[in-house]
């Protein structure tokens, strides 16, 4: 569909996933675009892969099937390059999001962006590589700003979490693929 | 969904039978650790197989093994319960 | 050598029941079921058959113990009504869906509410989507004849479903009538032993049996369901041919009566057809071209014979004993889309709801084509 | 340690359920049916009620059982099983059934499907007096559709429908008493047990299932997902559980009360501090709450250790 | 001035409970229903609304303590999915024919078996029988808006049914999308207070509530309730107009899309209709004359307005997200009735059974007529 | 007599249940309900499951109920309660019903509607706390539909789905003991009563409506013709339940035991003999069935007995 | 409908009306008649009004509806003509038979068939007034025969009654109208 | 069925407002007896009335004063519990 960019995050429950992807629409509808964010739902528990979703475009998204050839896969979780067809229906101009120093071999015909998020994570010492993983999103995808989705982070994610681990993290993930 | 079975090939209401149904591995679910054994200090109690929730610690008759890990998620909880702390969780 | 007693339908369905002599009778009462369970329990207590009955504490037991007995490998049958079935609704679909070979006899009782005890079709109506068999009976003889077939039919490998015999509350569960019974043997010997391929108390070939599906799979195993309906279809005009054998009756997925020449018909359900057939024999007599066609199997729905038997009509009008308030009574909307595109006129009538009887004379209007819609109901208008 | 080297025997190399399941990581629902069915040793049939053992257990076209298996839904499991008792019943007596021995009858339900909506199908299987074995794995609330309050939730656990908030303290009610209940129904043997004391466990399992009549026994399995506790600590928090008082070991056979062990009656704080679930009681303007429970654990346990007494007489 | 947020379509329906404030809500969880009452729980526990939540021990009670705080006084909503629906089906009938208020979401869901999570609308189709109102939203901002809706229509004297809005499983109820919320006291003025002519709790009128029908009686309390479905057609639209100066936003029994000179059409309920928008888009920029009539409202059925919208059209695809094994899909079936004897050619799809997803590639054989019966089914061929 | 004045007091010269229904001649539900209903002095509700008093008190247009009366199925009365007492509470928290003395929800179910099919729905709502009072008028089968065996039947005793026959005795189970289950629920009051013990009943009745929470009163009720007795005879048949200790007059307070009444113990042949539905035990091949039957109600009686002793240590 | 005779009969629910409109059904097809037999079902106990009804014709009988203008209507129990609209849709050349002395004014518009089955059975002994009444109207219909009549209400009546004691009942009421 | 209503002039659900309501005259019920009271002997009890299942005991205030046979079904309960016999089943 003209306009419409479709990402798929890859990772296993428990993970961030489904927030990330949701973060990411909410800070794109505050910049006026047509959202929409979803995650993949089956008997699995804790610990198996799961999929989220995140579209995005220049008006409302109407179409409410899942994503078959999404422009950007985003690989939260290294390990599942293994097991989850990650690059699977990927879009031909479309790229990949790594958690990792390196592309691994399985990802050697797609384009991919690596984002070592495990280690800049633990570096700022509070865990968020999903959101270290978005921020670096943001940049590739040139939208929205970091400051929209910092925002949008910290309102999500709530009272629970200190919003400046938060703000760190996304920007971090920015700077590196900015 | 090619690779997936016609609905005509679908056994009669979905019965499987164990024999030759397919198995997820769910060794991958592990979130970095996974358990590993000095079976010098085992004791053969048997408690880290009768606790594992992936049916995931090995036997050959009645004598531990170790594990299987391709099932393992990694829990901890073999070497939690461990009598004579012979399980410990080690990074993979 | 035919042994003809004067027998309610509830009771030719317990005869039917006693010379099945099935296994396991799961069951709870509910008016106007009762005479069936009634005189099965009682030829029990004395010894007539072994089968063993469980009085279990609810209808959604009752349909769930149905499901255990067969799954296990034993031959299973039940009754109910009205609120039993509604309560049990969400495990007859999931019997269907598990292939478990039922047989239940269900005495046509409006649902509630207001509670009412009398017949109409609104139970069965409830669960047409839910991919069991459904007979619809239209004399105590005929309740005796399908519950003979049933299981036949359900146990057929081509179906392997439950079957639902409908019998019009009160009109034919508590009517006597002439019935006409085969032989103990000849029944015995009709249906058959009961063998199940993957009976669950077969312990050295274990089954997971209900298992949960995806989106992957769902649809896959919906879509076996619905072709082991439509081969119900065939099922039941070769279990009907093999019994018209033994009793001379035949009773397949429709009745066409007195339809070859008729420009109107009706088309009905149940205990009605009768009236309705005495109706034609009178317009006949008279030199209307007047015909019914009585459906047995509303489901499977014989949508192709249907249409080949009214091809001839000019128009028909079609008897819902059953509303859809707000929407298009069942048994009109079956026929409208098994007829979308002929040319033939369609009319439906919703009547007899909760009891409420139909005369010959509204019969009459209704071939005439002057009844209202709702035919029968004090405060109704015609139509203009 | 003999008898669960009998418990590996009974598995005749076998895993009665599998690996390759999608429970959560250290879920504890898996070594109780472990517990359970490899200390029967004749042949078994299960009936499984919806719940996160079911659903996680049999994505079609995987299944990670191996002995027959069978879910019909949520809240009849009792009655399916009924079903299948009497069909053995009735084919056993019609000689339809291969000679051998007599194939045992479990069921697996989750507190919901127990206490809650299974909870009819339940009693009046337990009137009719079929012979099977009924485990309720309580794990104190809907687990599989996201950890939702149930007839067994404790007072003042948070859950998704009974959550702790600024109005809130968790859940309002007392617990309902199951094991009471099935007591009360005068079924041959009933039991109260948890899943990590496990010999008491399969003992209670080996009479259960000699019983001459409908068996039923509770056992309180831990959930790391909906307690909120680190997988691995599973037996610490089903022991603290068990050392309060909060969930005394005991059997009824035949109507007569008898503890199975002997708690050391530690303050409630120990279970409630062992999960996130109570957190918020600890919070100080919560501190009656705790001595509420306190006593209420305290009254429970008198009146348990007085039947026990007037079994004795 | 306009509070647009992102949420599931669950959370949707969870503010606009929070907004409406309701007296009772007895609910029981289900999956993909989870998401509105742990949001509306959340939202009670923090003292954002002060609704009495009841917890109740299974689906049909919850229902029957519905009807009970319904009647006795209190403005009563609920909400459940697929098993949860069938388990209360029974007393879903009872609700509409007390004539209780009560305004219920539905996070449709495949029914068992196999148990499956996922959207269809079998569970929907199980009642359509029952005399109750069921209103489709296509996305998370119809949800909501039909929610707020919903009191005003259940409520209305000329109505006084159940009201149901059904969202799709997961599609709906756990997708998050813009969902511009109204103001609450917006809301609250919108919805008014709650005043029932016979409250039970109102000692000093007593009343007999639930009464025994016999068939003097029983047909006549069942026709008044479809007409009060049929008024609830006029209702909806009064409602949805006065909902529009408030929102902008019109969600009526209907909404014709592109149709007005169409030659192929597509019907379709939920959320599948969004995605038949974008392809008819497509189409149309291809110089394709198709179009869509989504249906918001089930029941009532908007027969005439469907006919007159799809009057220039020469062939119209249904799609029914429900099978009726055996016989014929609901929603084809309703059409067929609807435009029956007109020269329209009808082509009924059933799809997405389960959450089998449908796609624009889909959609498009559909316009085409190359589509199967079965659309996305493996092993599925197409008619000849 | 000042207690029957009271009640007649209490009905302010307007029956609850009035004349011109349809229940048979003869029948004891109608005393039940004006004892109960009579008793309480502030205005009620009533709540009634399907069955015989239901059934045969409603015929649209007529009707011989006097008090708001509610009717929705048979098994949910408790549920249906739920949602009213709910209201209620909920709109006396929201001043939206005119100030004065808070309604009294009262429940009427028979047997079946409370202890098999209506089990469920009344156990959830004992577990939720409302403030209801359920009476189950308990006449030991499902009489509305023709006598049909129910959890509540004795053993022993003919129904039309446990007919006496050449092969059968009646019901080959015992009661379910619904009394004790209510009681293991641990709601506020729960008793056991019988229709003729007029006076007792009124005064459980008092102490129900003023518990501060659930209620549940278990009466035993006759039926002449599900139990084949003169109707004239009610008086004396239940006597009889009462004095053999077939049905002990008992109540629990707060979980606490306490015997209303002593009765003489009679032989059971006394309560069985009065009925035609034991008829058949009479036979010399069934001598056996009654001695069986004198053990258990002797049994049951001990055990009462001995929680009535524990209720007072 | 040609050749069909329909019969009302009225009774207070438990005195046998249901079971003597099936006797007379059942002998009836024993005679080769085509039968029908059933009774009106309501709320109402032991002790209330009900009708049941016979039909008989001489080919198979398929109307399931119910009986609107009967050819005979019995009266078991006389009280009834003051409440229950006995004479109600009586076909013209219809009548009642009636069990009493003498006919009530109620039914001074209609024929009336005096039986008095009261005062027949006590004088019997057994009380079978309902037998008295059914063979009274067998003697009116003209069929079926005493004997056969007797023969189908052992049968029915079963092991429970005395023989005898029906046979006689039977043939006191025969004997009257005959 | 001239006489009944029509359906649009029902009352909404069938809710029965007692006032209004027609009810059945159960008098007809009783098969040959009925009750009748030696006034002189009642003590005013009031057992009769409580016991009677057709609320056909009469009262005026609290005090005993008769039956109504429009709806008494001749049960005889009334009699068998007075304590002083002072009613006594009659033929009609
Ligand atoms: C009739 C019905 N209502 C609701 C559900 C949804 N449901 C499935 S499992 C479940 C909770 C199960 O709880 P429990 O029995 O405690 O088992 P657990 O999930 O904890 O293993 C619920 C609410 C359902 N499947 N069927
Ligand atoms: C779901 C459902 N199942 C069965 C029935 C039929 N039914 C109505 S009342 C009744 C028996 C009632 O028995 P009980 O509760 O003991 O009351 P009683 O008739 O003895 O007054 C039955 C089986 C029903 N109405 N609804
Ligand atoms: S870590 Fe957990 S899953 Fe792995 S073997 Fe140990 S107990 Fe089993
Ligand atoms: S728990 Fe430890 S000692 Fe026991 S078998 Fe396992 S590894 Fe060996
Ligand atoms: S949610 Fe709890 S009970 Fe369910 S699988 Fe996870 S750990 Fe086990
Ligand atoms: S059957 Fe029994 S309970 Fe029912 S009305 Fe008659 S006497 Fe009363
Ligand atoms: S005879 Fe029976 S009905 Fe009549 S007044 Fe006495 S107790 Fe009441
Ligand atoms: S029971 Fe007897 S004494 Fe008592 S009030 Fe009645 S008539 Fe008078
Ligand atoms: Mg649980
Ligand atoms: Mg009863």
């Amino acid at each position: 569909m003209d306009g419409m960019t479709e990402i798929r995050w890859h990772a296993r429950a428990g993970q961030g996933a489904k927030t990330a992807a949701q973060i990411l629409a909410l800070a794109l509808l505050r910049t006026g675009k047509g959202v929409q964010a979803f995650p993949e739902y089956g008997p699995e528990r804790r610990g198996a892969p799961l999929r989220a979703y995140t579209r995005v475009a220049d008006r409302p998204i109407r179409r409410h099937d899942s994503v078959t050839d999404p422009d950007v896969v985003v690989v939260l979780e290294p390990s599942l390059v293994h097991e989850a067809g990650v690059a699977e229906g990927l879009a031909p101009d479309g790229y990949v999001v790594f958690n990792g120093d390196e592309a691994p071999p399985e990802l050697d015909e797609v384009v991919v962006r690596c984002v070592p998020a495990q280690r800049l994570a633990s570096k700022l010492g509070s865990g968020f590589v999903n959101m270290v993983m978005l921020g670096a999103v943001a940049a590739e995808l040139g939208e929205p700003p970091l400051a929209d989705l910092q925002d949008a982070a910290v309102e999500t994610l709530g009272r629970k979490v200190a919003a400046d681990d938060v703000r760190r993290a996304l920007s971090e993930g920015y700077a590196w693929l900015n | 969904m090619a690779e997936l079975s016609t609905w005509e090939s679908l056994p009669i209401a979905g019965a499987v039978r164990p024999s030759g149904a397919p198995r997820t591995k769910t060794g991958g679910w592990r979130t970095g650790e996974k358990p590993a054994v000095d079976v010098s200090l085992c004791v053969n109690c048997l408690l880290c197989w009768l606790y594992c929730p992936d049916s995931a610690v090995t036997l050959s008759g009645e004598t531990f093994t170790g594990f299987d890990l391709e099932y393992c998620k990694g829990c901890g909880i073999c070497a939690d319960v461990c009598p004579v702390a012979a399980i410990e969780m080690v990074p993979e | 050598m035919t042994d003809v007693r004067l027998l309610t339908g509830g009771e030719a369905v317990a005869h039917a029941m006693r010379q099945i002599d099935p296994d396991v009778v799961p069951v709870y009462p509910i008016t106007p079921q009762t005479p069936i369970i009634q005189t099965f329990a009682k030829l029990i207590a004395d010894g007539e058959a072994s089968t063993e009955i469980v009085n279990v504490e609810s209808e959604h037991s009752a349909m769930s113990a149905a499901i255990g007995a067969a799954l296990a490998g034993g031959r299973t049958m039940t009754a109910t009504s009205s609120q039993g079935l509604a309560l049990m609704a969400e495990v007859v679909y999931i019997a269907a869906s598990m292939r478990a070979p039922i047989v239940m006899a269900l005495g046509n009782r409006a649902l509630s509410g207001p509670i009412n005890i009398h017949c109409d079709h609104s139970d069965s109506m409830l669960i047409r989507d839910s991919g069991v068999v459904q007979l619809f009976a239209e004399s105590a003889q005929d309740a005796y004849d399908l519950t003979v077939m049933a299981p036949r039919i359900a146990e057929d490998a081509r179906v392997l479903l439950p079957v639902l015999v409908c019998l019009d509350g009160f009109t034919i569960t508590h009517s006597a009538e002439p019935v006409s019974l085969l032989p103990d043997d000849e029944v015995a010997r009709f249906v058959g032993p009961y063998r199940l391929r993957n009976a669950v108390l077969d312990t050295t070939r274990p089954t997971t049996q209900g298992p949960f599906a995806m989106p992957d799979y769902y649809f896959e195993l919906r879509r076996q369901q619905a072709a082991a309906l439509e081969a119900a279809l065939d099922v039941l005009e070769e279990v009907a041919a093999e019994f018209e054998l033994l009793s001379r009756r035949r009773v397949g997925a429709l009745e066409a009566y007195r339809l070859e020449d008729a420009t109107r018909a009706i088309v009905a359900l149940g205990s009605t057809a009768g009236t309705v057939k005495d109706v034609v024999d009178e317009l006949r007599d008279e030199h209307e071209a007047a015909g019914l066609l009585r459906l047995v199997s509303f489901r499977p729905f014989p949508s192709a014979a249907i249409a080949a038997a009214l091809e001839g009509c000019a128009s028909v009008a079609v008897l819902d004993r059953a509303d859809s308030p707000g929407g298009t009574p069942p048994l009109h909307a079956e026929l409208a889309a098994a007829l979308y595109g002929s040319d033939l006129e369609l009319a439906g009538h919703v009547y007899g709801l909760g009891g409420r009887e139909l005369h010959p004379p509204d019969v009459r209007e209704i071939f005439r084509g002057a009844a209202a819609p709702y035919v029968g109901l004090r405060g109704e208008r015609c139509p203009v | 340690m003999s008898r669960l080297k009998t418990i590996v025997r009974n598995q005749r190399g076998v895993q009665p359920l599998r690996g390759g399941h999608s429970l959560c990581q250290g879920c504890g629902v898996p070594m109780v049916v472990r517990t359970v069915l490899s200390t029967i040793r004749q042949p078994v049939v299960v009936v499984n009620a919806t719940g996160c053992l079911e659903v996680a257990t049999t994505r079609f076209p995987t299944t990670a059982w191996n002995v027959p298996w069978l879910h019909v839904a949520f809240e009849n499991a009792a009655a399916v099983a009924s079903g299948v008792e009497s069909a053995q019943r009735v084919l056993r007596r019609r000689h339809a059934l291969p000679a051998g021995e007599e194939v045992a009858v479990v069921v697996f339900a989750g507190d919901g499907g127990t206490y809650d909506i299974g909870l009819q199908a339940l009693s009046g299987a337990l009137e009719r007096g079929h012979r099977f074995l009924f485990v309720c794995y309580d794990n104190e609330a809907y687990m599989n559709t996201g950890v939702q309050r149930s007839g067994a939730t404790p007072f003042g656990a948070s859950t998704t429908t009974s959550p702790a908030g600024l109005d809130s303290f968790g859940k309002a009610q007392r617990r309902k008493d199951m094991t009471a209940i099935a007591v009360a129904h005068h079924v041959p043997y009933v039991a109260q047990a948890a899943s990590t004391h496990w010999h008491d466990l399969s003992v209670k399992v080996e009479r259960a299932v000699a019983a001459d009549g409908p068996a039923f026994l509770n056992v309180l399995t831990d959930c790391p997902v909906g307690w909120g506790h680190e997988p691995k600590l599973a037996k610490q928090v089903i022991d603290a559980a068990v050392e309060t008082c909060f969930w005394p070991l005991y059997e009824v056979v035949e109507g007569r009360h008898r503890l199975t062990y002997t708690p050391r009656q530690a303050p409630v704080e120990e279970w409630l501090g062992s999960q996130q679930r109570f957190a918020h009681l600890f919070r100080p303007e919560n501190a009656e709450l705790i001595s509420q429970i306190q006593g209420q654990v305290e009254a429970d346990w008198n009146e348990l250790l007085a039947r026990c007494e007037e079994g004795r007489m």
